[in-house]
């Protein structure tokens, strides 16, 4: 473990933040306060953060429908995000796009994005655009094991190792794609870094509800990619605690499913016990973020609630730059 | 005749017509829901739930639940329908005809061309569309008149539920290509709807709305909006002959010429961004092939050339409302322009 | 100035934009040719030879030779020109949105309106497009309009040599995505074209020929049949007033509305099928908002509702030629039907 | 070898009439009597024979730009196809769709088709069709070694496998999709087999020069695929003796490659030397079919020539069944 103190503190805080961003979203949803479609996160943190920690704004991700984890870990403003989802004028995205579109592209935050599989090949020219520049940076495209049979996906795959792209495909295996399981819809027995590299590329796996164990595959990934070695794959076997969308009556889960999830497999929870026992930070301090964390959320809530709506006349702003 | 909501039309629909013709197949995402789970098969039954049941009736081999891979959904109704089968195929929301647009353009409406008129491909693609339900850029589209655009397929879209039934019949015992638009906002809207066999043939518009003053042409979810439109007009005299085109490829020319032949007035009431939509196809047909008869410009009304957005005070602008219906009116009534030179 | 292939005008254009901007870079298939073969890079220099020379000029990492994979190709550029390149695209045939259609509709176009207008997305999408070399259903269709209806897309359609290069450096430099249409019947048509910076500005039609009679409204290939049909007609007194409209989103309904007022009469000539094209588009707008100024209804001259087909002859009376032009201008001057009411 | 006499003539034959129709149509072509794009598959004549010979009219095909051998070797007519390619209203497409586009659904030949790619997802389709049939009857979809970057043939192969069609994605290796090479297009140094392998499915490789050879891999891989266990990918190492489209400089080739080639990669010859130095034919009775189809090629480009032209009222008709 090779993290210093305020690493940890920071991987937790921002792991905290996505946790909190969507519980709470998830009661704000239930009070019938939020519109359209929403996904959470919640029980993936540890792979957005133990992947976006090794980053810097000149690093590119492209996100999915579950985006949020992806935005904050990458940097969002987490005030700008909430408002967006609230559809404020002031949100992140001037209340245009929602949750399934929030993006900040100076933070190399290339967008959430509704069409299943459109990120890769987005990432590939983000990767192409870094390596023609030629320091280092990198693209990373999270993709889902479902949007891994799309064919976006393939194409890729591929045209990234043709091209050497310093592109990471990065695939969060949460076991489910709506209300389908992976062992059905990935033809390999569900297994996704075997298929990704038969495509020509180097891939690892990892427990994606361990940060720790997140954040080192990452290293050595981006290590490998940086180095100019071309493409790499990544899979992380992880859990979503919440349904495909709010108000899925998840009744593909089996019984006791989702409360054993919560116990064994969540990554929070992992973190505080794991850096407790070893000594490296008090319990007290992660408190002390919680804390922190749900003032934070409840400031965010209640500004995105009072924040100024949109008007019929933005509906005709930013369709193009000049026109 | 029974109360059901759109979906359930829906649903009762599929029931009768793969029990009806063991031709008739049905794929697409989640469509069984739950495989490869715990839960086991039908767990879910469609996110919009109108394929519920069908597994546990009609089976695996008929009832097809697919990865994620629109193309291969489509393109794999294509082969099934020349293969000789009736193939039913859902795509979720209308705007993911993107991931899949050559199928359904370059393939399965050109077959029986390319091929010098012997082959049939009697696929129906059943998707989700339109706005009103703030699901962003991205899942609010309307689509069909891109659809429409394309010589070799057929375009519906039903305005009810028992449309949707009469016209889901028809569109899966009909043997050229359909794209079937079901209006998302809509689905649990209820009315009576005929439980036995129930056909509604393409090309026939529907008049919800009698008047002689002005014509309003819509389809799908605008069609309550010109309703309501009408309604509230006729409590000021003014008297609207509302079609609903239920089908826009073919589109019932003539019930539009013959009604505007009568009220010398038309608003066209469309879903669609303007540039090239359906509204421009039939006004400019209307002002071509209607000209003397126009006693004002055609007017149109439609969302304006921008994405569909998502908070809700940017959607409900967006999207054509019943004041702008009735303003359109209005303001072709009080149209005092000279006419044509 | 010097004589040139509209082809060779390209090949000019992309050598200048690369050499001025090292963030303008080049991909597509076989756009090197001859990657990972005997005759090794540059073999070829795209099928339309229209690439030629890049790859040895500007290296690999700024000309870059792509699987088939247009989803990939298009998606890429979408990602290059996020993260602040100026990606020139190339899709061999127009038909090939079919397979790559999200990238351009749900992604490129829309990234700036769902991002609250906090990016930009400087891409080129350079496509070979329409009839007239008997290519078949699947490799001679105009598409354009597709693209004009698609909000937060610029659609381009050069009719010449010069033009494809004032209107190719306009398309480099603008910082909204572009789909630029090159008529491939036309890629070794020749004129003069200036050697040293030239840009054409988005939006402002060209006046091919002028005339107080009739107003043609074209663009792309069809310019010259209307041309041609104009000089014909000049011949018997009748003066036609041709506009090319050389963008059609931006369009410049300014131009178009202006001469109609002095013409009183208009025909758009266009290379797409007619439902929901760019014919209706202009027809409508015209009929709309030109009413009173119009003395016969607006004709429209288009190919019909079926795809392209093959043979020599179906194609030569599936696309409008010169004599459909003529009869149209003749229809017009004879319209004796009564004005509307 | 267990062909029979019969069936050895039939092939022999049906090579024959496939390498005479492209190498006329060759010559007609650079006298400028044929318009469009036309894409000749000379070279490749041992893998449609050797694959079609194993099917009925009842089991279906779907092929690519290249199209003809694949027609003719499923049965299609040989002067309808040579009409259609001259545009003639009585061609098997009424002169609608051309080289690119010949099919006959009744003998199972689902079409030619210019969209590099679109063909597997309709196979696919076609094998659902037959698997709920249950008797027996399979899909084939050819596709190049450039098609096997397309999105839709990842997308059909994955589907097949979850799906267990009956399904057989048969790769004609080339070496070239136009003017590139496939080391260079396919990301694992041009192995295409081994990447269809990675997506579940069961896979043969064979030398497509060699019509034995395929015939025998075909055998196998029919067995396999009829008895019910799945999808399966062949690919077969073949050449094509022409340019990629008539009219191609081929600058891309080596030196003296095409001589090399028709010198040592030439199906035809192979097949004849091996049957005649095995005394399963005799060389007069080759000379002989030889002559018959030569003959057979004349008299269809004799009756293209001559054959009905459409009309303008042609572009309207069998756009729809009814509308
Ligand atoms: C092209 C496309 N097809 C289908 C959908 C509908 N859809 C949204 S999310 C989803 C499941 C995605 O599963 P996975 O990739 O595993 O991501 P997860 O939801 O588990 O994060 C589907 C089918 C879509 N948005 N886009
Ligand atoms: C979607 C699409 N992209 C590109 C093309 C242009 N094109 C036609 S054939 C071809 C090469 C195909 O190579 P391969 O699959 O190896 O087949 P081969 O030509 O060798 O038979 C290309 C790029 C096309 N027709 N369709
Ligand atoms: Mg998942
Ligand atoms: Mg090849």
């Amino acid at each position: 473990m090779q993290l210093s103190r305020e690493q940890m503190l920071i991987a937790y805080r921002q792991m905290k933040v996505i946790r909190e961003f969507e519980e709470r979203l998830h009661n704000e949803i239930q009070k019938g306060e939020i519109a359209g479609f929403t996904h959470l996160y919640s029980g993936q943190e540890a792979v957005a953060v133990g992947v976006c920690e090794h980053l810097t704004d000149g690093d590119f991700i492209i996100s999915t429908h579950r985006g949020h984890g992806h935005c904050i870990a990458k940097g969002c403003d987490v005030k700008g995000m909430m408002r967006e989802i609230y559809g404020s004028s002031e949100g992140l995205c001037k209340g245009k796009g929602g949750s399934m579109h929030i993006a900040d592209v100076d933070k190399g935050m290339l967008g959430a994005n509704g069409i299943v599989g459109a990120g890769a090949p987005i990432a590939v020219g983000a990767a192409i655009s870094a390596q023609l520049d030629g320091d280092g940076r990198v693209a990373i495209a999270f993709s889902g094991d479902g949007a891994c049979n799309q064919g976006t996906t393939f194409e890729a795959m591929n045209m990234a190792v043709v091209l050497k792209a310093p592109c990471i495909f990065l695939f969060e295996n949460n076991h489910y794609s709506e209300h389908t399981g992976v062992d059905y819809a990935v033809g390999t027995a569900g297994d996704i870094a075997s298929r990704a590299e038969a495509f020509g590329m180097k891939v690892w796996r990892g427990n994606g509800c361990d940060f720790f164990a997140v954040f080192e595959v990452m290293r050595e990934v981006l290590e490998y990619v940086r180095a100019g070695h071309g493409p790499a794959a990544v899979e992380l076997d992880t859990e979503r605690f919440f349904g495909h969308f709010e108000g899925d009556p998840q009744r593909y889960r089996g019984p006791g499913e989702l409360d054993r999830l919560r116990a064994t497999r969540d990554c929070l929870e992992a973190f505080r016990t794991s850096v407790t026992e070893a000594k490296l930070l008090k319990g007290a301090e992660l408190d002390q973020i919680d804390f922190e964390v749900g003032r934070l959320i409840d400031e965010a809530v209640d500004e995105a609630r009072a924040a100024p709506r949109p008007t019929a006349a933005d509906v005709l702003t930013d369709i193009y730059i000049s026109y | 005749m029974a109360i059901m909501q759109l979906r359930e039309a829906i649903n009762l629909t599929l029931h009768q017509e793969m029990e009806r013709d063991p031709r008739v197949i049905v794929l697409g995402e989640d469509v069984v829901g739950g495989m490869g789970t715990a839960g086991g098969p039908e767990a879910i039954g469609g996110i919009w739930k109108t394929t519920e049941g069908l597994y546990a009736k009609f089976g695996a081999g008929r009832v097809i639940d697919t990865p994620i891979s629109e193309s291969a959904i489509i393109g794999a109704a294509a082969g099934a329908a020349l293969a000789g089968k009736r193939p039913v195929a859902e795509l979720m929301f209308a705007d993911f005809i993107g991931v899949c647009l050559d199928q359904i353009w370059n393939q399965m409406a050109k077959f029986r061309y390319m091929f010098g008129g012997k082959s049939r491909c009697p696929a129906v693609i059943r998707v989700a569309y339109g706005a009103g339900r703030n699901a962003g850029p991205q899942h609010s589209q309307a689509v069909y008149a891109m659809m429409t655009a394309i010589p070799g397929l057929k375009v519906v879209i039903p305005s009810s539920p028992a449309e949707a039934k009469g016209l889901l019949t028809q569109a899966i015992r009909d043997d050229d290509p359909v794209l079937f638009f079901e209006p998302k906002a809509l689905y649990a809207s209820r009315e009576e709807v005929p439980e036995g066999e129930y056909l509604i043939p393409f090309g026939h518009a529907r008049t919800v709305r009698e008047g002689t003053d002005v014509t309003i042409v819509t389809c799908g979810q605008m069609v309550a909006v010109a309703a309501k439109a009408a309604d509230k007009l006729a409590q000021q005299g003014i008297g609207c002959d509302v079609l609903d085109l239920r089908t826009t490829s073919p589109i019932d020319e003539e019930a539009i010429l013959d009604s505007v032949e009568l009220t010398g007035r038309l608003v066209v009431l469309d879903e669609n961004p303007p540039r090239c939509g359906l509204a421009v196809d039939i006004a400019a047909n209307v002002a071509t092939k209607a000209f003397s008869a126009l006693r004002a410009p055609v007017k149109m009304v439609t969302p304006p050339h921008s994405p569909v957005p998502f908070a809700v005070e940017l959607e409900r602008a967006y999207l054509p409302g019943v004041g702008d219906v009735e303003a359109a009116v209005h303001e072709l009534l009080g149209y005092r322009g000279s006419a044509p030179r």
